[in-house]
């Protein structure tokens, strides 16, 4: 651990992330192979065994998620990643986790569906990611990178929040984000600080009762208390939603655009402007909790919002709920992998700014 | 003849008879009594037992208790006995 | 210069994936904006390969474009894909020796470079890459070249370090190839 | 007639172990689990390790061990068992880790996961409680279901064509390398149940020299999925189940590795 | 096949769905045990082999859905059935045969979640079933029965649709729903007529080209293609939607429920116009497709809406999406296994009428 | 110098069967899956099955198996191969179905659906690609891989402690009751390759007298996995994969059972 | 009567859900709706069971309920459960030999049946559940006895057709026994 | 000696190198050009082929027919020839 301050590297997406959670005080990786994010696993495998972690292979992504839930119960800072099929199969061990209140790390550097669909970047499992494609009300927290550098960060922030919140958080990115390199500044080793556990199973001492981690409450009025408790909780969450604004002050049109996706956008909304339509950009860093209440305020003063997603429209689901009707919500979404050019985001732009007839300057 | 016995936590026993047909001694037998949980549960009903703890090895409720008249001689640890 | 858009192709093998790295990486260290994304297609390793390198004095939104200022072309499959993709005005490097029919637009600018012919000559198969890595940057000063020898060491492993001599030769020959053919523009 | 209990004079030479809870079973009059549970904490007492033991709860009938067994523990999806004891393993090597599955958790949804495990070699103990039925969901065909008995699902008898033979995981646990020790026991009278706790005292002390994973497979009955008296289901366990599934050991380290 | 009219018979709502699937030839079954709804394969291990038909525990949810894929996509009429934690692990499969476009009948018993939860009647999957569980941008066709007769009906309904839409089809229902007795009457065997499937892998005669059913499409373009496809459908399947309304001409309060909730709803509504309380429902049938329309046009009318489930609040999202901010939205909610009482129901109608003054007559 | 090829006055002694489309293989060169591939399909040519055979594919390098054998297919998930065989098997008992399975799919992630496929000997062939390594996704570590094999997720070589045993799961295949002829084959040399696709041939024989599951596992090389020339590879297999999988039958039915 | 709502609970094997089902389906001959839910709690057999049954002229909303009008109880832990459930004003029958503490509520009907003890007098033991039931159905005469008798055939399995004459001497058992109570309203 | 010639398919032909040394004759070797997959693909060497199928038989790509002289005598199917 060197005191000098790091210098900027060129790192794989992926590999920023795996060394971000090293820095992070992980103690644990297990996970399986799938593309676009094996060298997430591949990093693993080469740094923990030098680096006192452990670094699991595992059978399959089920098993990957169970083994993540074992440690995380027994206290460690755990974590898995897969991609899209394989986070599938994670849903019901993500159930469990969100229920015994366990917190851990899932990444999902996702791909175009549905089905073994292709290997290609797409944003098509956000409704998997925030409603929660596992059975039962919970949620994960969420958060949305789009650089290189924020893959890096934001293990650190899911590590933050799934312990504040003993939840599980996953972090959602794409194929791309995985696989580019881009300049990043890894944060420094040990900068977060290890979480009380005491709830961990970590054998019990004569001085406490044992302790017992579950999900099941056979007792309906039970059952319901939990829920009660993890409603409370995904309330509180609501504070630390996380969004980014671009040149939002006038903007007229308002795009609203996640991960990757607002990266393209935020292109297309420059030269939008060089052309003199009125845009401004919101990009969710937490997709879970949604910036419902940041992007309500805006829309009042914009006329129209335009949503921009690699998948068939999901979001905007969520910033029509934020919206309320107050005003029109567009949509532009391309699906199965295909990364929309900024070119077609500045049409839609147009498109949009047409049809209010937003006078050009 | 070592001496024993036995107690019952009748409100754990469930009625299996398991212990009746483990006990050489024939010492056991359902009450007519029936515990909360609605179950006959088991009682001695004969004088001659001599804490050889089979029915407690077999009793799924654990709910059996053996003593034994104390040997001077050797002395074990309560638990491990016969196990 | 805004932002630069490469795409460079080949077959897994060739040192496709190192070059676009190279640039990025001296991109980085001229404190540009550098992004570099390989395909990372279903094609086992026998097949082709190719990564595009965004170079841009500010931040770069998408990583994958589908119309390049440059293109760097090292097989004929590669070529039939690149080729119209290159942007009008654009430039397309390639290796001489690898392309039966080299492309015929005349909105680009199109250079030949017999890099595995010279490298052979030198007796250094290796450095081809570099070879036509030097044309090209020749041709579109994107990064300098004291910028990409620097590059070499943080892009080859510490084992391979003693190769940079060879590596900064195959380079050097590179630019020379390619301003003595400046004005030869397709 | 009511016999009068004198203990004057006399000391307990067994009694409940107090690594087991005050909770009373929720188990079926007869039910073989509750046996196994309490072995298991007999030995977790008499080695005094109750502070080091972290155990792993199936879902089956034995969903809620952690309420019975006084140590800490989790509680796994089904069939994951064995890839939780996995993660807590392997993050604190120095406990002693167990899982408790029933046939239907360990050999059906879990086949993958006990497999793995157990092929790595991990260090942990898999307690395996084979009724050959589903007892939790009410009396379902389970993979060690025998042929031709009735269940649930199996109303005219299992049948191989259609319903495939009743497996015997524990004969492939035991061909496995990362197994160490591989015996199959059971609990329903004094002379097994004492051998079965001898096989969790064994199998802890393998686990504490970190010699594999080592798996107890213990033959027991389900009188409520069988429809029989608790008497009766141990007598046809005995008539049909232990034909099928011989009690013995299937594999034990050669006596110089196994001086402990 | 007996040309007299059924009778009408007493029946668990498992059982009355079990027997409707072999009356609407169905052709395998596979599925694995569990509560509450075991009684669906019990049945099924009763009645195939007698009947013709297939019915096999599979190891596994996972084992159990590939199965149903292997069949359906060989032309079978096939189905599974599971509750909320087995029903997770089926998202893979289910975005496969989705991605895949393969007619099939999933049935989901549910049950109070998340985690192991409890083995009581919930409706907490319903984003699981609409929004899509697994990854990617797909849909299943959602049937939410609220008595045993529906259970029974909605099989037919369920495979009508899979196979005219080439779609996976999902009963949502509930443990209640499925544990009970109620009359039914059942539909008659051999009325649901078999659908011509030249896409289905029977083996390849001479006289055509080869069958095969996938979901992987590696080229971006070609899988956005499979996506178009999908998502083109899923627009023409909008036609489907069914809902039920009762007594909404005059209401002043719109109450949205489905499944058992829906049941309960009514009592409560029933009870709230003897108070003089103008309340209406609408109920989904469909829960995807979702009635947006017909929720969109009864809003106008009403002064206000309140959304009832036995969840923390999930169809309530799609029901604002409808409304679209046109008038307030509220909700009633129970959890973990918890049913509302036709009495708290009440109550939260009252306290809607209170808060907008309806006059009370 | 250029041989000039006359075939006047000869016959075609071998040739890519009709069962096989047009469409080149996306396999590495010298990769063994294509050799596979065409046994398989020649194996249907001759029986003429074309019409009532159809194959799964799995997750992995012949993921796109369906672009070149030309008969009815269906791709499954990763890992479930088995599973769609059963389902589609199970409503068309007349038809030849078989599976083609890599080492990740049949004996990780898919090791419950193969040992319970197997188990109800499901009337179908499983054919088992072994190479010992996850080609398709760039050359991790199998459960096949051998100790001491490095791979891109075991740099310092497999270690058991960490990433367990190799997994013989043709010889727990073997073990099963369902199981009815097991063989462990390869494809690099003339006689393995007449040996494989005799094996084929028993296997689809075996299929039409319903005897139950057959499984051919197929010891195979990954060029690019291995990072060696094919040629280099085939030597390193014989060398270091034939001592761990040795080659030859594992399960035969008895000589009169076997006269189908 | 719009709706009634009954809870039927003891051990199992003691045939409590099938009592429910009898009156769910008589209901049914009866062209009433009816709906019978049993509870499906996690307790293994041997444990308690119970069951739900609504009797209604109209649309039977939720088949769950939580105060009942009316409540059969045959063992001990079942009667600290129900007692506090049923109603002012309504029904609790209970089979006297199983319950240690009877009910202490004042504002409902309690019916204490001596049902077992006269069945074993009969040497009849399993018919002591249409004895509760008869005693039930004359203080509540929800469905007729004759539809009682109807129902059976349809709820018993062909192969215990036989014992219809011995359940319908138990229900008129039980139902002169409840009619000879009826004054005796604790 | 029998005599028998084959043809290479020679876009399907990947360079593996595995028909090379499995020819008994040693009549197979790679060609200098290269197909439009960037491999050098196989031809005949040497004009010493005996149609023994060897080489066909291990080509992944099944980018090999074999030829063989005609036998007066025995008949015999095409492709069931020698596997
Ligand atoms: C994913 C999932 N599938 C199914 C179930 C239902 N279930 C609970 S326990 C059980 C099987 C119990 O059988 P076994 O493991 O043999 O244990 P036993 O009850 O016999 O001790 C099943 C199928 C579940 N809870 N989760
Ligand atoms: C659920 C899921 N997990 C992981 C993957 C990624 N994946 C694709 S192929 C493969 C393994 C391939 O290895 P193997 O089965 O040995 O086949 P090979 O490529 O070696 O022939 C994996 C892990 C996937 N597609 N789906
Ligand atoms: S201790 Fe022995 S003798 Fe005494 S009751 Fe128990 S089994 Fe019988
Ligand atoms: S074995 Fe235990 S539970 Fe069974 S009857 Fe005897 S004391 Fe009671
Ligand atoms: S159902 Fe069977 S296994 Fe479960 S507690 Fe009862 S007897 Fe034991
Ligand atoms: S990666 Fe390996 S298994 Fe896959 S095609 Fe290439 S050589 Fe064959
Ligand atoms: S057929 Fe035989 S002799 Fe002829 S080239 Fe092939 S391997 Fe050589
Ligand atoms: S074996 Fe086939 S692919 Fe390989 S070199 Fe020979 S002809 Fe070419
Ligand atoms: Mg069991
Ligand atoms: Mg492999």
């Amino acid at each position: 651990m060197s005191t000098e301050p790091e210098k900027p590297r060129m790192m794989k997406g992926n590999e920023a992330l795996a060394e971000a959670a090293i820095r992070a005080g992980l103690q644990a990786y297990f996970g399986y192979p799938i593309t676009p994010q094996s060298e997430i696993l591949e990093y693993f495998t080469v740094e923990m065994p030098k680096r006192g972690g452990v670094a699991l292979q595992a059978e399959s992504e089920l098993a990957a998620i169970n083994m993540v839930y074992g440690a995380a119960a027994a206290g460690a800072r755990a974590m898995t990643s897969s991609s899209s099929p394989g986070i599938s199969l994670m849903q019901e061990g993500l159930s469990y986790m969100a229920s015994a209140q366990l917190p851990c790390l899932v990444v999902n550097v996702s791909r175009g569906g549905p089905g073994l669909g292709t290997i290609q970047p797409a944003q098509s499992d956000y409704f998997q990611a925030t409603k929660g494609g596992g059975h039962g009300d919970y949620h994960l927290i969420v958060l949305a990178p789009s650089t290189v550098q924020e893959m890096a960060d934001f293990v650190f922030d899911a590590f933050r929040l799934a312990e504040r919140y003993r939840n599980p958080a996953m972090i959602l990115a794409d194929g791309a984000l995985g696989q580019m390199m881009e300049k990043v500044v890894l944060p420094p080793e040990g900068s977060l600080p290890r979480t009380e556990k005491p709830w961990a199973t970590t054998g019990k001492p004569p001085w406490r009762e044992r302790n017992y981690i579950t999900s099941l409450y056979i007792e309906p009025d039970e059952m319901e208390g939990i829920n009660l408790q993890l409603q409370k909780k995904y309330a509180e969450m609501q504070k630390e939603v996380r969004y980014q604004e671009v040149d939002t002050d006038d903007a007229e049109i308002l795009v609203v655009a996640f991960g990757l996706a607002a990266r393209i956008a935020q292109n297309a909304m420059e030269q939008a402007r060089e052309r003199g339509i009125k845009v401004g950009l919101l990009r969710p860093i937490t997709l879970y909790p949604f910036p419902h209440e940041a992007i309500g305020n805006l829309t009042r003063n914009v006329v129209s919002v335009l949503v921009v997603e690699m998948n068939a429209g999901q979001m905007v689901e969520d910033v029509r709920l934020a919206v309320n009707g107050r005003r029109p919500v567009h949509f532009k979404g391309r699906m199965g992998g295909v990364i929309p050019s900024p070119e077609e985001v500045l049409e839609a732009i147009e498109s949009v700014a047409e049809s209010y007839r937003i006078p050009q300057e | 003849m070592i001496r024993g016995t036995i107690k019952v936590a009748e409100e754990s026993c469930k009625g299996c008879e398991l212990c009746i047909g483990a006990c050489p001694q024939d010492s056991l037998g359902l009450s007519d009594k029936i515990n909360v949980k609605g179950y006959r549960f088991v009682r001695l009903v004969q004088d001659n037992c001599t804490g050889c703890v089979n029915c407690a090895l077999v009793c799924p409720e654990a709910a059996i208790t053996v003593y034994r008249q104390k040997k001077t001689t050797v002395k074990r640890e309560p638990v491990a006995v016969g196990v | 210069m805004k932002s630069h858009e490469i795409i460079i192709a080949g077959f897994g093998g060739q040192g496709v994936l190192s070059m676009g790295q190279i640039i990025a990486y001296a991109a980085m260290i001229e404190k540009k904006e550098a992004s570099w994304m390989p395909s990372y297609g279903p094609e086992m390793r026998g097949g082709t390969a190719n990564c595009i390198v965004i170079v841009s004095e500010s931040k770069i939104s998408s990583p994958i474009v589908s119309r390049f200022d440059s293109a760097i072309v090292l097989n004929q499959p590669s070529m039939e894909k690149c080729d119209s993709k290159v942007k009008p005005g654009g430039i397309l490097v390639y290796e001489k020796s690898a392309i039966l029919q080299p492309p015929k637009r005349d909105d680009i600018e199109v250079l030949a470079v017999p890099a595995l012919q010279e490298a052979v000559r030198l007796n250094k198969k290796q450095i081809a890459n570099m070879i036509l890595l030097g044309a090209f940057l020749e041709r579109r000063p994107i990064v300098k070249p004291e910028t990409v020898i620097e590059a070499l060491t943080s892009v080859l492993p510490e084992r391979h370090h003693h190769l940079i001599p060879l590596n900064k030769q195959g380079l050097l020959l590179g630019i020379e190839f390619g301003y003595s053919k400046h004005t030869v523009v397709a | 007639m009511e016999i009068p209990v004198a203990t004057n004079g006399m000391e307990v030479v067994y009694r409940k172990p107090s690594t087991l809870t005050e909770t009373p079973f929720h188990y079926c009059p007869g039910c073989g689990h509750g046996v196994a549970h309490r072995l298991l904490m007999e030995v977790v007492e008499e080695m005094g390790i109750q502070e080091k033991t972290i155990g792993v709860a199936p879902v089956g009938c034995s969903v809620f061990a952690y309420h019975y067994m006084n140590i800490d523990m989790q509680e796994a999806a089904h069939g994951r068992a064995c890839a939780v004891a996995t993660g807590i393993k392997r993050v604190m090597p120095d406990r002693f880790v167990f899982s408790y599955q029933g046939d239907g958790d360990l050999a059906a949804i879990g086949t993958g996961e006990t497999i793995h495990t157990v092929n790595r070699g991990e260090n942990i103990l898999v307690v395996f409680i084979n009724n050959a039925i589903y007892g939790m969901t009410g009396g379902q065909m389970a993979p060690t279901t025998l042929l031709g008995m009735v269940t649930s699902t199996t109303p005219y008898g299992r049948e191989q064509p259609v319903m495939g033979f009743p497996l015997k995981i524990t004969d492939l646990i035991a061909q496995l390398p990362g197994s160490y020790y591989v015996t199959r026991q059971a609990v329903h009278t004094p002379a097994t149940v004492r051998k079965t706790k001898k096989a969790f005292r064994t199998a802890f002390e393998y686990q504490q020299h970190k010699k594999g994973t080592c798996f107890v497979e213990v033959v027991s009955n389900c009188p409520s999925g069988w429809k029989m008296t608790p008497v009766e289901s141990n007598e046809w366990m005995e008539k049909n189940m232990f034909p099928a599934y011989p009690l013995g050991d299937l594999k034990v380290p050669h006596p110089i590795l196994s001086q402990v």
